[in-house]
């Protein structure tokens, strides 16, 4: 029951927020979320191509053994991974929160242009008291 | 009997003027300037004032026909600006202790009383009228604040525009007609 | 963290929108619901199809003439970053957001009078400064933004100074100022609207807004005004 | 709560079999030279009917082996075009995918291996990926030690299935292609379809409780 990290990808498939919580999983450099974002963004794309039945959306749970990668696609192409353990039943709560805080202090703060990396701490001090 | 009423910004540009004659019987006359003077008054001095308030004779004249509107010599137009320019000067005297915005009678020159209704964002109104119809007035003075203030909300209106919208005229004539 | 109220709504800013409900059926604008002063205008009921213009709308605060706080945050940002965009400065960009204030000042002052007098018999005005000072800490920043101000300060060392405090303005809360522009405060839109309703009222100051953080409040604002000498002079004298 | 495909992938990165259930949108000719030769008939591309070279491979095997279930509706000409064992034949042509069948392999295969590679650096131990859902299907991995990939498509809301190609991998596969003589495993020209494989892996799908 643990919440290990968050990405926020914009809609180009750029990493434009990372946080990591705790230590449930080793701590990548930044370019490395960078390359795994970038994947990601593709897969998300494929993924919603390879559908047996007709059309369907891109991928919202990616799970392995001991964590999952639960991931909220916006209408406006911004993605929000939240890296949890596996049996994390506040996940897709917890993404529509951070999609809200993220509305609020990032897209209403006029110093912020879109689709470019997050820098407003109000963001940050939001997600702590949500996340951390 | 005739109503001039005048809009003035806060920097006493005017805004807005309207003249009107009122049909309705004025309940009393205004006595003649000429006879309100101290007797001890000299004869010249009498005289200017007369020619200096070419209305006093006019009016007398012009109340006999009632509504009828009396074009002409009558009351000169800057004769009306200056007394309500003169007046603002007691205006705003009266502005800074009372702190009621419907100022009663606040001047009076010759026949004319001069009533004004100042606005917070010190937007003064002034109406020269000549018989005494209080609450008419008073009512008058709401509307037209009500008017000023909705047209205050027009984003293009600055505090010194000058207000030429037709339908703004058009409701002050309707207003000054029912309560005047 | 959830807001105090579900969806926070600033209701006097938002009168001059004319709702489109009210818009779109010119029949419904014929119905004004004016409880105070009889509308003159019941007289001339729109014809159908004349465009309903501003004389038509009732000045009363009407529910569904209200914005969404969200709404109004969006367009506020965007008003700082188009202001921004033509700014040499941070005190260039903090004189326009007052002016951009001063303007909706004289607007909030009429319409919150109106709204608050139009119905007494004798309406009244505020002669002297402290207890204008004391209405606009309530009924400006209630008719602007929803709740009174915290607190008004008067400065010990100037004479000419007083503050009033808010310790989590609406307007500034979803804005995080970056660290390099951190003197930068966007309340200054909200010192205009005080400058102009002081203006207004008859005492001209200089109006600055300044971030006072505190571990409690991070957007604690204190808005300065600094009174004219003649604003005091006069006070003095007409103490007596 | 339906079982959709089940594709298996051998350590060279090719699709060597592929075998579906309920699949409504039908996989579309592959194109040529792009599948591998006994993979799933119905979408090899074969230039003329007769000259089926896979077709004589089947009449072989099934001559020889212990007949071990006569299936009447099995053509004794299996011709491509003639897909009469899927169960919805008679109803209006259904829909193709718009992606040709071997492209939707590599596809399958290239999400499959990059989750994987995410999944190891992300959890810096040796992690296997599991599964992925989204709104319409859930995708099952399970990876054998000698690299052979066995994926599996479920409806969204189906539990793990890695069980399932588990015991798909030590039942009919063991049996019917490790223990089969006549199947190259690695030869990387042919896949490993033949007939037993297919009827007890299809035997055992239908038998599962997530299959309706």
């Amino acid at each position: 029951m643990a919440i290990f990290g968050l990405w926020v990808i914009n809609k180009a498939g750029g990493l434009v927020y990372e946080r990591s919580f705790g230590d449930g999983l080793p701590h990548l450099t930044s370019n490395e979320y960078l390359v795994l974002a970038g994947t990601l963004h593709g897969i998300h794309a494929i993924t919603s191509r390879l559908s047996p039945t007709g059309s369907s959306s891109g991928a919202h749970v990616i799970s392995g053994e001991t964590f999952k990668m639960n991931i909220l696609l916006t209408a406006t192409g911004t993605k929000f991974v939240l890296l949890t353990s596996l049996v994390e039943p506040t996940a897709d709560s917890m993404l529509q929160k951070v999609y809200e805080i993220y509305a609020d202090a990032v897209m209403k703060n006029p110093f912020h242009t879109p689709e470019m990396p997050i820098r407003s701490e109000a963001f940050d001090t939001r997600i702590t008291t949500l996340l951390g | 009997m005739s109503h001039h009423l005048f809009l003035l910004s806060p920097s006493d540009t005017p805004l807005y003027s309207l003249t009107h004659y009122s049909s309705k019987p004025s309940q009393s006359t205004s006595s003649p300037l000429a006879s309100n003077l101290p007797s001890w008054s000299t004869s010249a001095f009498a005289g200017t004032l007369t020619a200096l308030s070419g209305a006093s004779s006019a009016s007398q004249t012009q109340h006999g026909q009632g509504g009828t509107v009396k074009i002409g010599g009558g009351q000169d137009r800057h004769v009306i600006q200056m007394i309500a320019n003169a007046s603002l000067d007691a205006i705003e005297e009266v502005m800074r202790k009372e702190s009621v915005m419907y100022l009663k009678s606040v001047d009076k020159f010759n026949e004319w009383t001069v009533s004004a209704f100042v606005t917070p964002g010190n937007m003064k109104f002034v109406l020269l009228h000549e018989s005494r119809n209080d609450d008419g007035i008073k009512a008058f003075f709401n509307d037209v604040w009500e008017l000023y203030v909705k047209t205050m909300l027009n984003p293009f209106h600055t505090a010194h525009t000058p207000i030429r919208s037709p339908v703004f005229d058009a409701r002050v004539r309707a207003s000054a007609k029912k309560h005047l | 963290m959830s807001y105090p109220q579900p969806h926070p709504r600033f209701s006097v800013l938002s009168n001059s929108s004319l709702s489109s409900a009210e818009h779109l059926s010119p029949a419904s604008s014929s119905r004004f619901s004016l409880p105070s002063a009889p509308s003159i205008n019941t007289a001339t009921t729109p014809k159908p199809g004349v465009r309903p213009n501003i004389y038509d709308r009732p000045l009363n605060k009407t529910r569904n003439a209200e914005v969404s706080a969200a709404a109004f945050a969006f367009m506020f940002s965007e008003i700082v970053q188009y202001t921004q965009k033509r700014v040499s400065g941070i005190n260039d960009l903090e004189r326009r957001l007052n002016t951009l204030g001063y303007r909706i000042g004289t607007r909030v002052l009429e319409l919150m009078a109106w709204r608050n007098e139009s119905a007494a018999k004798a309406p009244k005005r505020e002669t002297r400064f402290l207890p204008a000072l004391m209405s606009i800490h309530t009924h400006v920043w209630r008719a602007v933004f929803g709740k009174p101000a915290d607190a008004i300060e008067k400065s010990v060392e100037n004479a000419d100074e007083y503050m009033i405090i808010d310790n989590d303005p609406p307007i500034t809360r979803n804005i995080s100022v970056p660290r390099d522009m951190s003197s930068l405060s966007c309340s200054s839109f909200t010192a205009g609207i005080v400058e102009a309703v002081l203006d207004g009222l008859g005492f001209s100051a200089r109006v600055t807004a300044h971030n006072t953080p505190n571990d409690q409040y991070p957007n604690r604002t204190t808005i300065l005004i600094k009174l004219e000498k003649s604003v005091l002079e006069r006070e003095e004298a007409l103490k007596t | 709560m339906t079982i959709y495909s089940l594709y298996i992938y051998d350590r060279h990165c090719a699709c060597v079999y592929y075998q579906d259930w309920h699949r409504t949108v039908r996989p579309k000719l592959a194109v040529e030279g792009g599948l591998l030769p006994a993979v799933y008939a119905p979408v090899y591309p074969s230039t003329n009917p007769d000259d089926a070279s896979y077709s004589n491979r089947n009449t072989l095997a099934s001559s020889s082996g212990v007949v071990v279930a006569v299936n009447e509706d099995v053509p004794r000409t299996p011709l491509p075009t003639q897909s009469s064992h899927s169960p919805i034949a008679q109803l209006p042509p259904p829909p193709t995918s718009s992606l040709s069948f071997d492209e939707e392999a590599k596809l399958v295969y290239g999400v499959v291996l990059s989750l994987r590679n995410m999944i190891k650096k992300l959890s810096g131990k040796d992690e296997q990926f599991t599964n992925y859902q989204t709104s319409t299907y859930k995708l099952h991995l399970y990876e054998t030690l000698s690299g052979y990939k066995f994926v599996m498509l479920s409806d969204p809301n189906a539990d793990s299935l890695r069980f399932v190609l588990r015991q798909i991998y030590s039942g009919p596969f063991l049996e019917y292609v490790v223990r089969n003589p006549l199947v190259e495993m690695d030869s990387r020209e042919r896949g490993i379809d033949n007939e037993y494989f297919r009827m007890s892996t299809d035997r055992l799908v239908r038998g599962l409780t997530v299959f309706q």
